[in-house]
């Protein structure tokens, strides 16, 4: 029961992923692409505490703590240098 | 069996990062992708069961290699976002 | 036309590859020799949880020392060919400061992330990570800062004194293995410990925590300079 | 114990559901500020339901998931922000059907001001 409700949880949060990679392939500004991958790299976190629930360990929400903290600075920096602020 | 589906997901949209990384015009879009390049392999790795791996992915290869890109590309380049 | 079909087709087979070698990975049978004793004998004779750490500081620290060196050379490098003026940072052209929001979140996340660094790399022989993550995380938080106040920059004095005296002390932990234990780096130096607590596998979170400090003292050198000489011209 | 579980995982339900309205938002909505407002908020919300969701499956993971989504509190807010700072920074258009810009007419007040300011100095000397 529960792990079939979160299989289809990992479903929404893979479609959400494939969608955003469409906007990062095909996007018009150089903004949009940026907040793609923004939000590709939060859903993701998603994907990482689901995959430590499936394989129940606890040490993989480590990777999960450093996506979380690391991968905002690279939209910071990539914001900042557009705006030539670096 | 949906671990196995999760990884076949993962591996293309890890190439086609790969793929827009070659193929693009612009040097910042490159450097992003290459940044998706390390977010995705970082949970494959995690997927086969190597967290060391995936830690050093997850901190150096898209934390730290694109701060340090885009200081080297803003440095060399002036004109042109 | 033919080579968006290139493309297809190198992503379809690239796919199967990925795919055999997703489904032959194999965690409990396929141990070769080497692997099976360290799987068998590491906890037992060095007392860390995490085998990884067990091969990277004791079974090969040798080689960990070869990896420090050839960091700190390519820091070295970086700074010779981009030394900044000794007359400073004066001039500053076309520069947009940071917003009031980005300053006040560097100021509360750059201690957050010098202590997630430290956690990684004194956890290191615990938990996933070490001392090349640690120091990443750590010269990333200093990046972040540099980021927010771009006018400010990092005394390179206070980081290679900090970076020369933690390399020493790892050699010296190193010597201290070579006359107290049984080789260079060997662990027993100090008592291992019960097993899967913080304070045991010998000299091993140490030997991990300066291997951090000294990689987060290289790495943030060469993005201060890096960021340095920007602002210059 | 039955009953914790099946709520932190209707939780992850809804919390992937919002993930997958962030997205929806980032492909549809007409502009690239919207598109920032939309995918930012919908999917930090979604993920800070699905941590909560898995904490509740394993209540002795919740310290690292509470630090996990205070870190997601302070951190996606901030980037989203800067990036919606640069984006007006470099000219990116609005949608036609924007109403109020403020950011702009403080930016033109500010021009203004410099301008009567230099004005007045010149008429001191």
């Amino acid at each position: 029961m529960v792990n079939t409700i979160l299989y289809i949880a990992l479903g929404f949060i893979i479609i959400s992923i494939l969608m955003t990679l469409t906007r990062f392939v095909t996007g018009k500004t150089s903004v949009d692409r940026v907040i793609a991958f923004d939000i590709m790299t939060i859903s993701s976190i998603g994907i990482i505490v689901i995959i430590s629930h499936f394989t129940i360990r606890l040490i993989y929400l480590d990777v999960a703590i450093v996506y979380g903290l690391l991968s905002f600075l690279g939209v910071v920096i990539v914001a900042k240098f557009i705006e030539r602020g670096l | 069996m949906i671990f196995n589906l999760l990884a076949i997901l993962l591996g293309i949209s890890t190439i086609v990062f790969a793929l827009v990384a070659i193929y693009t015009k612009k040097l910042i879009f490159a450097i992003l992708a290459t940044g998706g390049v390390s977010l995705f392999a970082s949970i494959l790795y995690l997927l086969m069961a190597a967290p060391d791996v995936a830690l050093t992915e997850a901190a150096i290869g898209s934390g730290l290699t694109t701060l340090i890109f885009l200081f080297i590309l803003n440095k060399i380049k002036e004109e042109d976002v | 036309m033919y080579k968006k079909l290139l493309v297809f087709a190198t992503i379809f087979i690239l796919a199967g590859i990925f795919l055999k070698l997703y489904q032959n990975f194999d965690g409990s049978k396929t141990l070769n020799k080497t692997a099976s004793y360290y799987a068998k004998n590491g906890a037992s004779e060095v007392g860390s949880t995490n085998i990884v750490t067990a091969i990277v500081v004791t079974y090969r620290g040798f080689d960990t020392l070869g990896e420090v060196t050839i960091l700190f050379v390519a820091a070295a490098i970086i700074g010779f060919f981009l030394k900044t003026n000794a007359k400073g940072t004066n001039r500053i052209r076309n520069l947009r400061f940071s917003s009031e929001i980005m300053i006040t979140a560097s100021k509360i996340l750059m201690p957050i992330m010098f202590l997630i660094g430290a956690y990684v790399f004194v956890n290191g022989h615990l938990s996933p990570g070490g001392g090349f993550q640690g120091g990443a995380i750590i010269a990333s938080g200093v990046a972040f800062f540099l980021l927010a106040n771009p006018t400010l920059s990092v005394n390179h004095k206070v980081l290679s004194v900090l970076e020369s005296t933690s390399g020493l002390i790892f050699v010296l932990l190193g010597i201290a293995g070579l006359i107290y234990g049984g080789g260079f780096l060997d662990n027993r130096v100090l008592p291992l410990g019960k097993f899967g607590t913080l304070f045991s596998a010998g000299i091993i979170p140490l030997v991990y925590s300066f291997i951090g400090l000294k990689v987060g003292a290289e790495l943030s050198n060469i993005i201060s300079s890096l960021q340095q000489i920007q602002k210059e011209e | 114990m039955k009953i914790l579980d099946i709520t932190g995982a209707i939780l992850t339900l809804i919390g992937s559901i919002f993930i997958f309205l962030g997205a929806l938002g980032v492909l549809r909505m007409p502009d690239v500020y919207n598109r920032i407002q939309t995918g930012t908020k919908a999917s930090t919300l979604g993920t800070m339901l699905t941590l909560t969701g898995i904490g509740m499956i394993h209540p002795g993971w919740f310290g690292k998931i509470a630090i996990l989504i205070i870190f997601i509190a302070i951190t996606n807010p901030v980037s989203s922000h800067v990036l919606a700072r640069a984006a007006h920074f470099i000219n990116i258009p609005l949608t036609s059907k924007t109403v109020v810009d403020k950011l702009r007419e403080s930016k033109i007040e500010e021009m203004e001001n410099a301008l009567k300011l230099e004005e007045e100095q010149k008429n001191d000397f």
